[in-house]
């Protein structure tokens, strides 16, 4: 039984959290939430890259350092704590891993060591609208290797130098790479619940487009690529949620009202005690979900979903009530509660609502249990 | 058990509505419909505000001879129904006329009560409320802005934070420490004060949703007058009292979208399986929405009822912020999750304008100002249900020596 | 505005609650809960029969009292408070009510004074099984005026003297008013959750029956029916809500631990806050299921599913947490708190569960809505 | 992040389980499958243990100079998994060999070491924990069993409340009060005591789920030599923390059905539209049981990790209880509510042989069992957070005097 990081493992993430804590402290990820014009931070993402991160879970031979997926996890969790403001999700846990598990070799070949290299930033164009997007509702199409229609909210998509777009070609949904520096493609910035992180509307027209994976499978594949992002996105969530968690006891052991500190009523004590729950039991899916995603194992798509479902959970629990153990303060500007509190809710929705992931969980388990 | 009004009160309602009829159009004719937060905004409602007064509808409740309608509660609740339908009201009066000059009336001598109730009902002079600090949030009483005897004067300095209106405000009662030395109940004395002086200074407050409503305000050596007093020196607690108690009765209002709006959504959404609002799990939260509003709303209707019978509400209608802020919060965050990764949008193309995600921005504020969720069950617990309150470890301890650990 | 009992109402409420604090003490719960062969009290029910309660609401000319369905509101509201063991529910809420609502003047006229003068207790028979029952599934049939089939779980199916009986006849779901005394009448009682009130298979082999209301409208009429039981059974819920936030504060109030009385500590104040809450949410909505179903409103269908769902909710929160509040005391048979409990349980399966009456809410307002 | 065994680990469970498949076997030859609450079922349960302390499996980690089996703590999870695999498993000697036994091992002297412990690792003899009592749940240290001294002896009167299994136990360790004129945590003594002694009495408890697993227990003049002394006069409150300390390995039981079972259900019951499983709202329950349960299993690998790594686990694995007699509650709950009025059946004729219906009466009771919901998060609160205790009105008051109600 070894159910935890290993002491490399540790070593690695407490590394990156002291080189978060100097790179990335709250007053950058306020200089992108107060800047209209930053749409991340380059500096802390030149760093990064210098780091190796981009990298981790990429092969040598393609410019990474070939680490495992759980360490991937590490640095993740270390980067939901810091609420750090660039597109390593795009970047990392989606291109990277798309490419690697549905890339072909050449494909690989293009894109990986220019990710590991920090060259490239990544984004996924699925949505096409509010709610949900149906199959025969896809508007986005490619003929003869161009693609047009519009994606709307792309994710990093105004940063971004390649796309995976979900689009129709032939009548059948696959997935698109698409050089998004190219011709026939329009960027614009939309204003997000969440500015520390980018999302733009993508206007194609007649853009160069390169099949990833199988005709036909496109929103299989949009599933695939989620199954992975969901685990290291439920690290981000978990890091994040945890030190909400920090952050409240701090103040509540620091404040005072009735002559003692807060920290000492039930009502505070006992709402802390439900976000330490609601983190652990988080911690503990997510832990499933990494042995899952770095063994490739079946059980990936449950595993997947009950780690991004706790971690969800955990995180908007942790950023919502942290707001009110802080009372007035937290509600300020100046206070780093809100950083959380967006960010909470930019992770719950980036890669699919909970209710969503639920209904994939419960479809898992029926076929499970049909068996 | 019915929602018809008595006679009695049926008629002061017809009477009510006829006048605003004729009111409303004229005022709008006069002053059009100016955005808020514009100085023509301002005149507008100190002119409504004086026409109410003129014609008996401003401070139902009070006497004539202030200025007031010499009416009944729910008189006073039915005209506030009837103006909500007429399309004009401005909350620039509610917490001067709701807690603050009634303080002043209690607390001033004849020549003072003179000088500000009849311009305050007349809507030509504005009052805030200044009590909350940033060392004392729930526990208001733990105040440190100061207030030291020089003859004839006291002189201020400290911080107020949470003020509502204090920037277009004319005069606030401010509650300050006189004597740190005594257990901190004890120590306090109420004034009221000039917001135009300028050792008072006012700071917006940038608010986690992005807003600026509130403010800070400092008071650097500001000088008032021992008749500035209100109630004896000391006595400022049992003072602020009296004019949290007045905050009960001002009637909370709208705070956002509600199951309609949602439902509303839910139905052009596009779901997995049909629209959003084919989703059961959804349906079920709707259901549950719809019940606590509704519960709210016959709850306020109790109240009504309750003065509309003659007698006193009492701290009941703290339940209604428990439960419509932790809602606005739940039910904004479902909308937003319903619309996935669309739902991150605030700008123009965002769905329903927006207003889920400023709700969503907006609630958690809500769930603080005017009592914390805790505050909040702690009241009902202890004035409701009679519970003991908490071990008080405060009492006896003199301020200075209370630990504050900042 | 008149929202509330009026002074008249109020005294009959507090003379009920007096009356049933005499011949309903827990005792008398306990008596029928302890011992098998009893399934309701007998003298109670006679007692109940002597105030005229069983026909509060049944007009002057049929024996009744000729009450407004306000007052038997508040009658509800106190048999809930006291757990009362009697068919009361069966047979004036839904028996009654249904035979005033949908009966023909000779059924009105047979019935009626029968049940006012307490000769008379009634049942609702539809469940055929667990689930819910649709019409294509549904079993019992009538054929030349008899009636064949199994009707199981029926409340008061073993005690009462009339049922109604859902069954299809000619292909098309009716209701049928049955004879349970006659011939072709099977019942057997079972074991329930609640032993305080009486459940029983009914199998019928060619009992006669007699139609009440509509051919083909069996489903409307009990929808109908359960509208106007739900308001009814909601005051019964929250009279018991109310006392087990009573019950649970005297217990908070006198019990000591670490040298105060749990009373003072913020995780009960906040529990009894909490139910405090819920209970005056259900109070509100049932005051207003009381106007729709006394004026007859064309709001009655939302009013009583409100009415209902919010009842069900606060009874089942109060009657679980007062448990915890008493602790180990609140687990034992010796302590009246799982008298509520159970009846929490027994009134929100009775007439459909909160989870139908939410759907049924939300079509309303989905209709509401879009006219 | 694996969930495989260390080689070592490895070594041991194929060991264990070739043992287990052996034993189980003639166990099962000797003894058939008696009903529990039989004395066959109880000479079964002590046959098993003799038979594992004659291997070395029982009490794992006890040295095996007192009859244990010289191992590790991971060791003895695994063994204990294999066990449970291996289908023969009895509860009987959990609460003695989990807590009291290690108590008199602590506190006592050789002789009366060497009198218990062999027998108690043999199931010769079992033991109970008599720590509870009506005046004092959540507040152990509240308890009023008194224990006079006479010359070498003690006099005990007073009763115990919640005992498991005082009526099969043979020995008992029994917290009481020896000197009430001090604060009450400073004038307790523990004791070991003879539950067969005639001045014991056993009453079972008749719990409102029907059942009667528990018990009271009375004392008239018990009367027990100095030398049953455990620890120091006056010490039985540090005692007792060694007791409770040992309680927290003992590992949770499973609590009844989980979502697999009503998941099931869910599948053959209709709904109003297919069968239950479809619905939406019911299927995101479905989803949050199943995400809490895997959470708990994960939870306990974690603390199982920390073993294998010869680490000590901390207070964390109170979340368990929290989390699975909640999660118990609402699923029986809505299992039941599923089903519509059939839902109240309990009899033969019920959904799933009334395991919601048990479990829905069950639930309540395994809420309080071993700390309420309150008490655990205190416990979380202060233990793994680090947050400060309650005021404690009671720490320097004479136990005399402190404010009782009853």
């Amino acid at each position: 039984m070894d159910f935890d990081y290993s002491d490399d493992q540790k070593f690695l993430k407490d590394e990156a959290r002291k080189f978060l804590g100097g790179r990335c402290p709250p007053a950058v990820v306020r200089g992108v939430l107060d800047d209209p014009a930053k749409r991340y931070d380059a500096p802390l993402w030149a760093a990064v890259a210098e780091q190796g991160w981009l990298g981790a879970a990429i092969p040598e031979k393609h410019g990474g350092l070939g680490l495992g997926r759980v360490e991937l996890c590490a640095i993740a969790e270390e980067l939901g704590r810091a609420v750090a403001p660039i597109p390593f999700a795009s970047t990392v846990y989606i291109l990277a891993e798309a490419v690697m598990a549905h890339g072909t070799t050449a494909q690989q070949a293009a894109i990986l060591p220019r990710v590991a290299a920090g060259e490239l930033i990544g984004a996924l164009a699925v949505s096409e609208g509010p709610g949900v997007l149906t199959p025969s509702a896809l508007s986005a199409r490619v003929e003869g290797g161009k693609l047009s229609g519009v994606k709307i909210p792309v994710t990093d998509g105004d940063i971004a130098h390649v796309a995976i777009v979900l689009a129709s070609e032939g009548g059948k949904p696959g997935l698109f790479l698409v050089d998004l520096t190219g011709e026939g493609v329009k960027r614009e910035t939309l204003e997000s619940l969440d500015p520390t992180r980018s999302v733009a509307r993508l206007t194609f027209d007649g853009a160069a487009a390169e099949r990833l994976g199988g005709a036909g499978e496109g929103f299989d594949l949009v599933q695939a690529i989620l199954d992975r992002a969901a685990v290291l996105l439920a690290f981000e969530q978990l890091g994040g949620a945890d030190r909400c968690l920090e952050m409240a006891k701090e103040y509540a052991l620091g404040r005072y009202a009735f002559g003692r500190v807060i920290g000492g009523y039930q009502a505070i004590k006992h709402k802390l005690a439900d976000m330490y729950v609601k983190n652990e039991v988080a911690r503990s899916n997510a832990y499933y979900g990494a042995w899952a995603l770095n063994d490739d194992a079946s059980e990936l798509p449950t595993a997947a979903a009950a780690a991004r479902i706790a971690a969800s959970e955990a995180f908007w629990f942790a950023s919502k009530e942290s707001v009110q153990v802080h009372g007035g303060m937290g509600f300020t500007w100046e206070v780093d509660c809100h950083l959380y509190y967006r960010r909470s809710r930019q992770l719950s929705l980036v890669a699919g609502s909970p209710r969503l992931w639920k209904e994939r969980l419960v479809s898992e388990l029926e076929k499970k249990n049909a068996a | 058990m019915d929602f018809n009004d008595s006679p009695t009160e049926a008629a002061y309602r017809e009477k009510a509505r006829a006048w605003l009829v004729e009111a409303a159009a004229a005022h709008r004719a006069e002053h059009g419909e100016p955005k808020p937060n514009t100085p023509e905004h301002m005149a507008a409602a100190k002119a409504w505000q004086a026409r109410k007064a003129a014609a008996g509808y401003a401070c139902i409740t009070w006497p004539a001879a202030v200025g007031g309608g010499g009416g009944t509660p729910i008189e006073s609740v039915i005209f506030g129904q009837e103006e909500g339908k007429a399309g004009v009201a401005y909350g620039y009066f509610t917490i001067g006329l709701g807690m603050c000059v009634p303080t002043v009336m209690a607390f001033s001598d004849t020549d003072t009560k003179k000088r500000f109730v009849s311009p305050a009902v007349k809507g030509e002079e504005i009052w805030c409320q200044l009590f909350s600090e940033p060392a004392g949030g729930s526990d208001v009483a733990a105040l440190r802005t100061r207030a030291v005897r020089d003859g004839e004067d006291w002189v201020i300095n400290g911080q107020k934070v949470w003020t509502t209106g204090a920037h277009y405000s004319d005069f606030g009662i401010l509650l300050t420490r006189t004597d740190p030395d005594v257990p901190k109940h004890k120590g306090l004395t109420m004034f009221w004060i000039d917001m135009r002086d300028p050792a008072v200074e006012c700071r917006p407050i940038h608010q986690m949703s992005g807003g600026r409503e509130f403010n800070e305000v400092y008071f650097s050596d500001l000088r008032v007058k021992d008749s500035q007093r209100l109630g004896e020196v000391g006595q400022g607690w049992q003072v602020a009292l009296v004019t949290l108690m007045n905050e009960r009765l001002a009637v909370g209002g709208s705070a956002g979208p509600n199951y309609r709006e949602v439902l509303e959504l839910a139905r052009a959404l596009p779901g997995e399986d049909g629209p959003a609002l084919s989703n059961d799990a959804f349906r079920e939260k709707l259901a549950d929405w719809f019940v606590a509003s509704q519960g709210l709303k016959f709850t306020r209707f109790r109240t009504m009822t309750a003065l509309s019978r003659g007698q006193t509400p009492g701290p009941e209608s703290s339940i209604g912020k428990i439960i419509s802020a932790n809602q606005l919060q739940d039910l904004a965050n479902t909308a937003v999750e319903m619309q996935g990764e669309y739902g991150v949008l605030t700008g123009p193309e965002a769905a329903a304008g927006a207003a889920f995600q400023q709700s969503l921005m907006w609630a958690p504020g809500l769930r603080i100002a005017g009592g914390t969720d805790e505050i909040l069950k702690n009241i009902i617990a202890e004035r409701v249900l009679g519970l003991p309150g908490d071990v008080r470890v405060d009492k006896d301890v003199p301020f200075r020596d209370m630990p504050t650990g900042r």
